[in-house]
């Protein structure tokens, strides 16, 4: 298949899907996710062994050049990215269905729960939202999308219904809106300075001036906000953990890395040049303060998806470790690094969630001391959530592992001791409240609790997720050459001070 | 053919053992028992070899060589006596295979030492054989038993790690094990004195050489009569053997160590003596009698130290001093047993009178004994030792007399027929203690043909004669005055002079106690108030600490996550950013 | 200076007003039109800076986008009244509750 | 790939496949779940006897897996992981079979066996690793599998147990992380080899190298139980009986101990080791390790807390006789790799049967205990002497070549640590030793079970019947071409050839 | 002409800002909607200002109406106090 109709067709089928399934009102709404999730895993397969073979891809969407038309661009990065959409979409598309078909067949929860025939046009366009993101060409694309993005993540937040999750809701939307639109002042100044919207052009004529700084600072404060990165992160962990159980590991998982991958994008396609590596180092401070402030949160939570949120915060601290790495001669380990965890947080986060969406399902809470003795229960779960937390830890063999050796990695050949003090010590703050969740769950102190049954889907789509992130940290050298196409030029230049 | 002797002699009783743990009560079990000791008298008896067992712990060596061969046929004829004593002695007791289990597990190790020729082999079957020994001394679980166990295994593991130490300098500076090559090796090498100094405190523990002798007082009164003859007669020269495999005897003259041990042994021959005497355990007397009696042995190998060139012939005299001491001490701890019994008739009592006391005379030299030819043994090898020629001159005969004194204080404690006795007099006790004490005698006869023992000190000159005798009659002369001065004194002063005691083991008894005391002490410390120390930092950390930090983060977290300071926040990063680019 | 400047400027300023209504307004329609209010300074600046070419012609380019940009701006807004509403009927709140409540 | 590349895969394999099956049994599907574990174990076996018989006559076994760049998976089987992959795979069969008779009728066993088998594959991994990577994620890999094994019991005290032995051990890690990427930034990847790879490093940065010298120890030393890192190990003490043993005997302190034995000899060098001056605080470090792990073990009551501080002594005796350095001292530290495992694991047997059988668990109960278990008490009693150094067991063959070591490097106040400690060990042994054969029985047992014919059951009885035989032929024996002893001199050989 | 343009610019721009004040100070929440839809219909003529016409049909039509017309309603629907606590007025 062509690479041109697998990225238009990553945009364009879950985008007529969502309508379909709208307008339709179809009864047999699940099966068009599942078939949708199928059709995803095939073209993302297409499309990255076409861009392993033949390098990055251009394509003008309708015919139209730039900057015209609207071009979408696929290289390494967004092809790992999809990658990980495409996992972690189609194991929460097979949870959703279980989960919502079971909570129909349940009558006394249908009533309190989301109804299904709004989750999945919002879940679909959602998904082509990400995908389209991933493909942006041109900035302005990208704040649509991340616009698509935020809308239908709210409203999907908001399908819990309850009233802690409307405010977490509002909350985010606010701080995503705001976010939204500093970016778009930046996209506005760029574009008066520059005359496009390309970031491969913006990329050949940008110039170190007070106008270029203004817009990339806008569009990067803008960014963080969505980001959540620390002190931003005010929004993040209500939304998260309030989120209807399938929901929490797609905004953890995905809707972060969505706004994390345009500040990559911008910073080292874009301004590489022109901001002064004391710029980047800030985001760094910034990171190893949320990895630490995160951490502690997660420590102090009571409920689980409270804490699974926080360690988002965490392990978002350290995406932004690679801003202030990302220079001779380690950048190039940094920025795989930065690259890799995106996707490894994706997977295993999304896994916690699930796991813990699930457990929540069967107890009727995440309160911790409601899960005591859970994991005699059910084993395969909590062995799921082992799983995820051993990536979140960054031990071997996972993915996370991987990632983090490569950002410690270039966080000691720069000399940078504190950062590389602040992996290790996140690892180990996350090794606390991963395991308090485990050592609780498999507590004998009280007798084995009796849980409402859940469907088999709910307990293997977790653990294939979990699954996937230790492969990811044994099968590497795959993912780790697929960054090397389309790298950004990581510029040679002074560690800064 | 050797060889297989050798395996069988060290294999058999261990595989007996490995039988009597199973508790299999059957009369050809303890046949066999008793005559397990056989292989090792076949063994004294051939040619002298050596062979290679590269398989066995640190390539051993085994083999018999002139002295292991004296040494092991001792040994084998009194562990085959004990054991024919003990399936008597022990007829009824009902906890009998634990006996014998260790005393098969002791012999093993026992035989052993004598056929290793490496340093580890040997350290191997000495500890065998002095663990093992543990078991028999508290056979019988009375409280002296267990504290007299407790002792001897503290100085047991104490000698052992001294011998260890001592050895693996010895390894060090020789580069070999193998005791032939060792000790010659060892007289060149600088550490030299270091070592051996290790060496003869490790063996002197188990020779009972002042100051190292307190268990042997406690040991063996405690243990079984069958236990205590052979850990008197046979398993405490192993001590010897020991010094006899490392010291570089002959080769160069150490006159320093020389000193130390004619002085140590002068001293624990007339002390241990003296305190003998006033034990009232026939078996106490009878400890303190060899640890008197060592204390000879150690002054014949201070004398080699000094004189190289007299080594053949004072080698000859120790492995007499081996025989004699052996087979008399064996034979007296037997008597004890004998003499404790009910008497059938009046002849075997005289009978058994005489036996013990001939062999009590033989321990103190008496003519016509081996106790004459190991004396006399003694003073051809102390002959002119300049410096000490003077001091043993008088020192010498004093020991006769304390030995004297010392046997007739066992005589006068067992002298048959003066307590009512217990249990029946049976032939398998009998047979085993009259063949030994005819060996006294006829040991004496034997040795004139033999090669090995020089023929002056087997031959009965009249002024030799007379040397001997002397301090033997002065002895008599004094028991007899004492025994006379204690029926004259009025009873309060005998009670008064009897209630002096010096305990058994002596100096070791108030080491033992403030030991356990300053242990008690550290326990109270260590156990009691480790902990409380750590509870009272983990209740500051709880109690304190942690509060305050969480209350520091909850403040954090109310200033941090809300939208206000998130928008201020926002504002300032942007306006940071866009500094940081400017400048 | 050219009028373009102007409005421009005047957009900045407007965005500034709105951003300072989002964070500090309390009532959540309030945010609302605060929130527009940026939006509106965003697309006035962009619009602005588009009529500011050498030429004359505006550039047609920015008003795609702030014609994208306001159909979006409608959609967030009518999706932001609809959670606002859903909150009142369910709470009565119109505020967000000063306590993170998670 | 050929065999040879496969043989360390399949090394692995043989425990991680049962183990990751039984996951997916059920909990009542014991007859296969015995099965699979007991033919991993047999399978195991015959193919590190295979590959023994493959190293002795030279064969290369080696696998190599690229990561990312600069990080490859490898795994080789040279002679030293020989030796420690033969003792995990043996003392991994009858842990298993003392595992399924000591669980018998308990809950939750199809996680204690899966993690058990997670638990041996990764102590295989580590032996066969030869980068340190490798050895870092299976290092890793050993701390989360054992986790479940801490707390398998799942009370508040194990619980408490597990979670400081996971702040030590994932501290450890942590610093070792660290200290790896650290030294791969300064000298590339690397790679264990014979002699050591950095000795042509340049001076300038000696500083370097000694810190992350001692991060490395650090590291390897919170497994190994180095004081102060010891505190987890006696807490661990919660575990079942079985767990304890291997992760006294095998798993745990045995992968910190290897891994400084790899750090000094295979990494560094020994000759480089002492250029940087880093030997005699390692030492150091080990001689205090011993001295305080046998001094507070003499005031434990608790029987297994005893035998825990008795690890913390006793697997330092590894790291002395690395530390000093010589032939002769690494002969007897890296034979006190296996002899150690297995006296200690006859040890926990024992206390496990106890515990099981009788219900005792304090040292004062103990009294008697030897005419009601006469088999068991007998293999306690080898191994205790083993411990102590008593010749012929294995434990005398270690501490000789430790004490003849420490002569040879001059380094004689070795050999009074090495006495002090014996000494040490006859006081907290011996005790319990007389105790068990000579003091009188009470009336009654805290917790007796009716056991049948033997004195328990037959899988809790045979195993440290074997090990008990095991620690004297492994002494008696030690001269003999196939013993631990001459694989621990042929180790030394190549790693002091010129 | 350029003067009154600039008169004419400086007076949208000021109503502009006084409006979005307004729209954000006022007390009375309905009279803060109402001014937001006035800004509403000012931004169109600004953007006819601006040469950019279809924008500002799209503002008149949208921006204000559409939106003005949520507004109203929502604020409509919220000053219902549901419960007794919920008063409506920010201040």
């Amino acid at each position: 298949m062509d690479a041109e109709w697998a990225m238009t067709g990553l945009i364009m089928v879950p985008l007529a899907a969502a309508i379909v399934v709208y307008v339709t009102a179809t009864r047999f709404v699940a099966a068009w996710g599942v078939a949708v999730a199928m059709l995803q895993t095939g073209l993302t397969f297409s499309l990255t062994r076409s861009i392993l073979q033949s390098g990055p891809v251009q394509v003008p969407l309708g015919g139209w050049e730039a900057p015209l038309g609207i071009p979408l661009y696929a290289d390494g990065i967004s092809a790992l990215m999809l990658i990980m959409t495409t996992l972690v979409g189609v194991t929460s598309t097979c949870y959703a269905a279980a989960y919502f078909s079971s909570l129909q067949r349940d009558p006394r929860r249908s009533s309190s729960q989301p109804s299904i025939q709004t989750f999945w046009p919002l879940w679909l366009i959602l998904w082509s939202a990400l995908n389209a993101l991933f493909l942006s060409a041109d900035v302005f694309n990208l704040y649509v999308t991340l616009e698509l993005i935020t809308i239908s993540a709210v409203a999907l937040i908001g399908l819990a219904g309850k009233a802690q999750a409307l405010v977490a809701a509002i909350r985010y939307l606010f701080a995503a809106l705001m976010g939204s639109l500093f970016y778009l002042l930046g996209v506005a100044l760029l574009y008066s300075t520059y005359g496009t919207v390309s970031w491969h052009l913006l990329a050949e004529t940008v110039q170190p001036d007070v106008l270029t700084w203004c817009a990339a600072s806008l569009m990067i404060i803008g960014l963080l906000l969505k980001t959540a990165l620390f002190p931003l992160h005010f929004w993040l962990p209500a939304a998260h953990a309030n989120a209807p159980a399938p929901v929490s590991g797609l905004l953890s998982g995905l809707v972060l890395k969505a706004s994390f991958f345009v500040i990559l994008r911008l910073w080292f396609y874009v301004f590489h040049p022109v901001m002064p590596a004391s710029a980047g180092w800030m985001l760094s401070v910034l990171g190893s303060a949320a990895i630490l402030w995160g951490s502690i949160q997660a420590i102090r939570q009571q409920r689980v998806k409270l804490m699974i949120a926080y360690s988002t915060v965490a392990q978002v601290g350290y995406l932004f470790l690679v801003f202030g790495l990302a220079c001779e001669p380690m950048g190039m380990l940094a920025w795989r690094g930065a690259a890799y965890l995106a996707f490894a947080h994706a997977s295993a986060k999304a896994a916690a969630f699930m796991v813990a969406g699930s457990l929540m399902y069967m107890v009727g809470s995440d309160h911790l001391d409601r899960w005591e003795g859970i994991g005699r229960r059910e084993p395969k779960l909590i062995f799921t959530l082992a799983l995820a937390g051993v990536s979140l830890m960054g031990l071997p063999p996972s993915a996370g592992f991987i990632a983090k050796w490569l950002l410690l990695n270039a966080a000691i050949g720069h000399g940078r001791w504190e950062v590389a003090a602040v992996i290790v010590l996140g690892g180990l703050l996350a090794a606390v409240y991963v395991f308090r969740i485990i050592g609780v769950s498999l507590s004998s102190a009280v007798p084995m609790p009796e849980v409402a049954p859940v469907p088999r889907m709910m307990r293997w789509a977790p653990l294939v997720l979990a699954m996937a992130v230790i492969v990811g940290g044994i099968v590497t050298t795959e993912p780790i050459r697929l960054l090397e196409i389309g790298a950004p030029p990581i510029a040679a230049r002074e560690v800064a001070p | 053919m050797n060889q297989i002797l050798l395996w069988t002699m060290l294999v058999v009783p261990l595989l007996l053992a490995a039988v009597v743990v199973t508790r299999a009560d059957s009369p050809i079990l303890a046949r066999l028992i008793a005559w397990a000791a056989f292989p090792g008298v076949l063994l004294a008896l051939v040619p002298p070899f050596q062979i290679e067992v590269p398989w066995l712990l640190l390539d051993s060596r085994l083999g018999v060589d002139a002295v292991g061969r004296v040494f092991l046929g001792v040994t084998a004829a009194l562990w085959l006596a004990a054991g024919w004593y003990a399936s008597a002695y022990l007829a009824n007791d009902a906890r009998r295979h634990v006996f014998q289990f260790f005393f098969l597990l002791t012999m093993a190790g026992n035989l052993g030492v004598t056929v290793a020729q490496d340093g580890a082999s040997f350290l191997a079957f000495f500890t065998l054989m002095s663990l093992a020994a543990y078991g028999l001394i508290i056979h019988d679980h009375r409280a002296a038993s267990t504290r007299a166990g407790r002792v001897y295994l503290m100085m047991t593991i104490g000698g052992e790690m001294l011998l260890f130490m001592g050895l693996v300098m010895a390894f060090h500076e020789t580069g070999t094990l193998v005791f032939s090559d060792l000790s010659s090796k060892l007289a060149l090498s600088p550490l030299r004195d270091v070592v051996l100094g290790l060496l003869l405190a490790g063996f002197g523990i188990k020779l009972g050489v002042m100051p190292l002798h307190g268990w042997l007082p406690m040991a063996h009164p405690a243990a079984p009569t069958p236990a205590s003859a052979v850990l008197s007669g046979a398993m405490i020269k192993t001590g010897l053997l020991g010094c006899l495999r490392v010291l570089p005897l002959g080769m160069i003259a150490l006159p320093t160590w020389s000193d130390i041990c004619l002085v140590l042994g002068l001293l624990t021959c007339l002390l241990a003596a003296l305190i003998g005497m006033t034990q009232r355990n026939p078996k106490a007397v009878l400890a303190y009698s060899s640890v008197s009696q060592m204390g000879l042995v150690t002054v014949c190998l201070g004398a080699a130290l000094v004189k190289p060139q007299a080594w053949p012939v004072i080698g000859s005299a120790l492995l007499v001093w081996v025989v004699h001491h052996g087979v008399a001490k064996a034979a007296l701890f037997f008597g004890v047993g004998i003499a404790g019994t009910r008497m059938p008739s009046a002849t075997a009592r005289y009978l058994i009178t005489a036996g013990l006391v001939l062999t009590a005379l033989s321990l103190a030299g008496l003519p016509g004994t081996m106790g004459f030819a190991a004396k006399t043994a003694l003073k051809y090898s102390t002959a002119n030792l300049e410096s000490w020629n003077e001091a043993l001159a008088w020192l010498l005969p004093l020991t006769s007399v304390t030995t004297t004194l010392l046997v007739s204080r066992y005589l006068w404690l067992v002298w048959p027929g003066r307590h009512a006795g217990h249990g029946r007099l049976s032939p398998g006790m009998v047979i085993p203690w009259g063949g030994l004490s005819m060996t006294v005698v006829a040991g004496f006869f034997v040795m004139r043909w033999q090669t090995l023992v020089n023929p002056a000190w087997t031959t009965l000159a009249p002024s030799d004669l007379w040397i001997a005798v002397w301090p033997i009659l002065i002895a008599v002369a004094l028991a007899g005055t004492v025994i006379l001065v204690a029926r004259i004194l009025p009873t309060n002063v005998t009670v008064m002079l009897a209630a002096f005691r010096i305990p058994e083991g002596d100096l070791v008894i108030p080491l033992i106690a403030t030991i356990y005391r300053l242990r008690r002490r550290r326990y109270r410390v260590t156990a009691v108030q480790l902990p409380q120390r750590s509870r009272r930092l983990q209740q500051a950390l709880e109690e304190t600490v942690v509060p305050r930090l969480v209350q520091w983060l909850d403040r954090m977290t109310r200033s941090l996550e809300n939208d206000l300071a998130a928008g201020l926040l926002l504002v300032l990063l942007a306006v940071a950013m866009l500094l940081i680019s400017m400048t | 200076m050219t009028y373009p400047t102007l409005y421009a400027i005047c957009g900045v300023v407007l965005f500034g007003i709105g951003f300072y209504g989002t964070v500090f307004c309390r009532h959540l329609i309030r945010k609302v039109m605060a929130v527009n209010l940026m939006g509106a300074g965003v697309f006035l600046v962009m619009i602005a800076l588009a009529a500011r070419t050498p030429s004359g012609a505006p550039d047609p380019i920015p008003h795609a986008m702030v014609l994208t940009g306001i159909v979006v701006a409608v959609s967030a807004t009518a999706l932001m009244l609809a959670l606002i509403r859903r909150l009142h009927h369910q709470t009565g709140l119109t505020e967000l509750p000063d306590q993170m409540e998670h | 790939m050929t065999i040879h590349q496969w043989l360390p895969l399949l090394v692995i394999a043989s425990s991680l496949i049962p183990g990751s099956i039984i996951f997916f049994l059920g909990e009542q599907q014991i007859k296969l779940r015995t099965a699979l574990n007991l033919a991993g174990a047999v399978v195991k076996i015959l193919l590190v006897a295979f590959m023994l018989w493959g190293v002795s006559i030279n064969q290369d076994y080696q696998v190599r897996y690229g990561l990312v760049e600069g990080l490859d998976f490898a795994l080789h089987a040279d002679a030293l992981s020989l030796l420690f992959v033969s003792l995990a795979a043996v003392l991994w069969l009858l842990t298993t079979i003392y595992a399924i008779g000591y669980l018998e009728d308990s809950p939750h066993r199809r996680r204690f066996f899966g993690f058990f088998s997670l638990c041996v594959t990764a102590t295989t991994g580590l032996a066969l690793a030869s980068n340190l990577l490798t050895f870092l994620i299976f290092y890793e890999m050993l701390t989360l599998t054992t986790y479940p094994l801490v707390i398998h019991r799942g009370t508040p005290e194990s619980l408490r147990a597990g979670r400081l032995y996971l702040l030590f051990a994932l501290t450890g890690g942590a610093i070792l992380l660290l200290a790896v990427v650290w030294l791969q930034t300064l000298v590339g990847p690397v790679e264990f080899s014979a002699t050591g790879s950095l000795a042509q490093t340049d001076p300038a940065l000696y500083g370097s190298l000694r810190l992350i010298f001692a991060m490395l120890i650090v590291g390897f030393g919170v497994k190994a139980a180095l004081v102060p890192l010891h505190v987890w190990l006696p807490q661990a003490m919660v575990a079942p009986a079985p767990v304890s043993a291997l992760l006294h005997a095998v798993a745990v302190v045995k992968a910190g101990a290897f891994g400084i034995v790899r750090i000094v000899y295979d990494v560094y060098g020994a000759e480089f080791c002492r250029q940087l001056g880093v030997m005699i605080p390692l030492a150091l470090v080990a001689a205090v390790t011993i001295l305080y792990g046998s001094l507070r073990a003499v005031y434990q009551e608790d029987l297994k807390r005893r035998l825990a501080f008795s690890t913390i002594s006793q697997v330092s005796y590894i790291v002395l006789g690395t530390a000093i350095a010589g032939p002769l001292a690494t002969t007897g530290g890296i034979v006190h790799l296996v002899h150690q495992g297995v006296m200690k694991i006859t040890l926990f047997f024992a206390a496990g049967n106890l515990a099981e059988t009788l219900g005792v668990k304090k040292v004062d109960q103990m009294r008697g205990s030897g005419r009601r278990m006469p088999v068991t008490m007998a293999a306690f009693t080898i191994a205790a002497l083993g411990m102590i150094g008593i010749p012929p067991t294995a434990g005398f063959v270690s501490k000789w070549y430790l004490g003849i070591g420490a002569a040879q490097a001059d380094q004689w106040w070795v050999i009074g640590v090495l006495v002090a400690s014996s000494v040490l060990n006859a006081i907290y042994f011996l005790p319990l030793i007389y105790a068990a054969w000579f003091a009188s029985p009470p009336d009654a047992w805290p917790d007796e079970r009716p056991r049948g014919w033997f004195e328990t059951s037959p899988a809790l009885l045979f195993p440290p019947l074997i090990t008990a035989v095991l620690t004297l032929l492994l002494g008696v024996l030690a001269g003999l071409p196939i013993s631990a002893l001459d694989w621990a001199k042929l180790i030394v050989l190549q790693e002091y050839a010129p | 002409m350029t003067v009154a343009l600039w008169i004419l610019d400086g007076l949208f721009c000021g109503t502009l800002i006084w409006l979005a004040i307004q729209t954000l100070i006022s007390t009375d929440l309905f009279k803060s909607v109402v001014m937001f839809i006035i800004l509403g219909l000012l931004l169109a003529l600004i953007w006819a200002r601006l040469e950019a016409p279809d924008i500002a049909l799209a503002e008149a039509a949208i921006g204000a109406g559409l939106t003005g017309a949520l507004l109203l309603t929502a604020v409509a629907a919220t000053s219902q106090p549901k419960h007794s606590e919920s008063e409506e007025d920010p201040q």
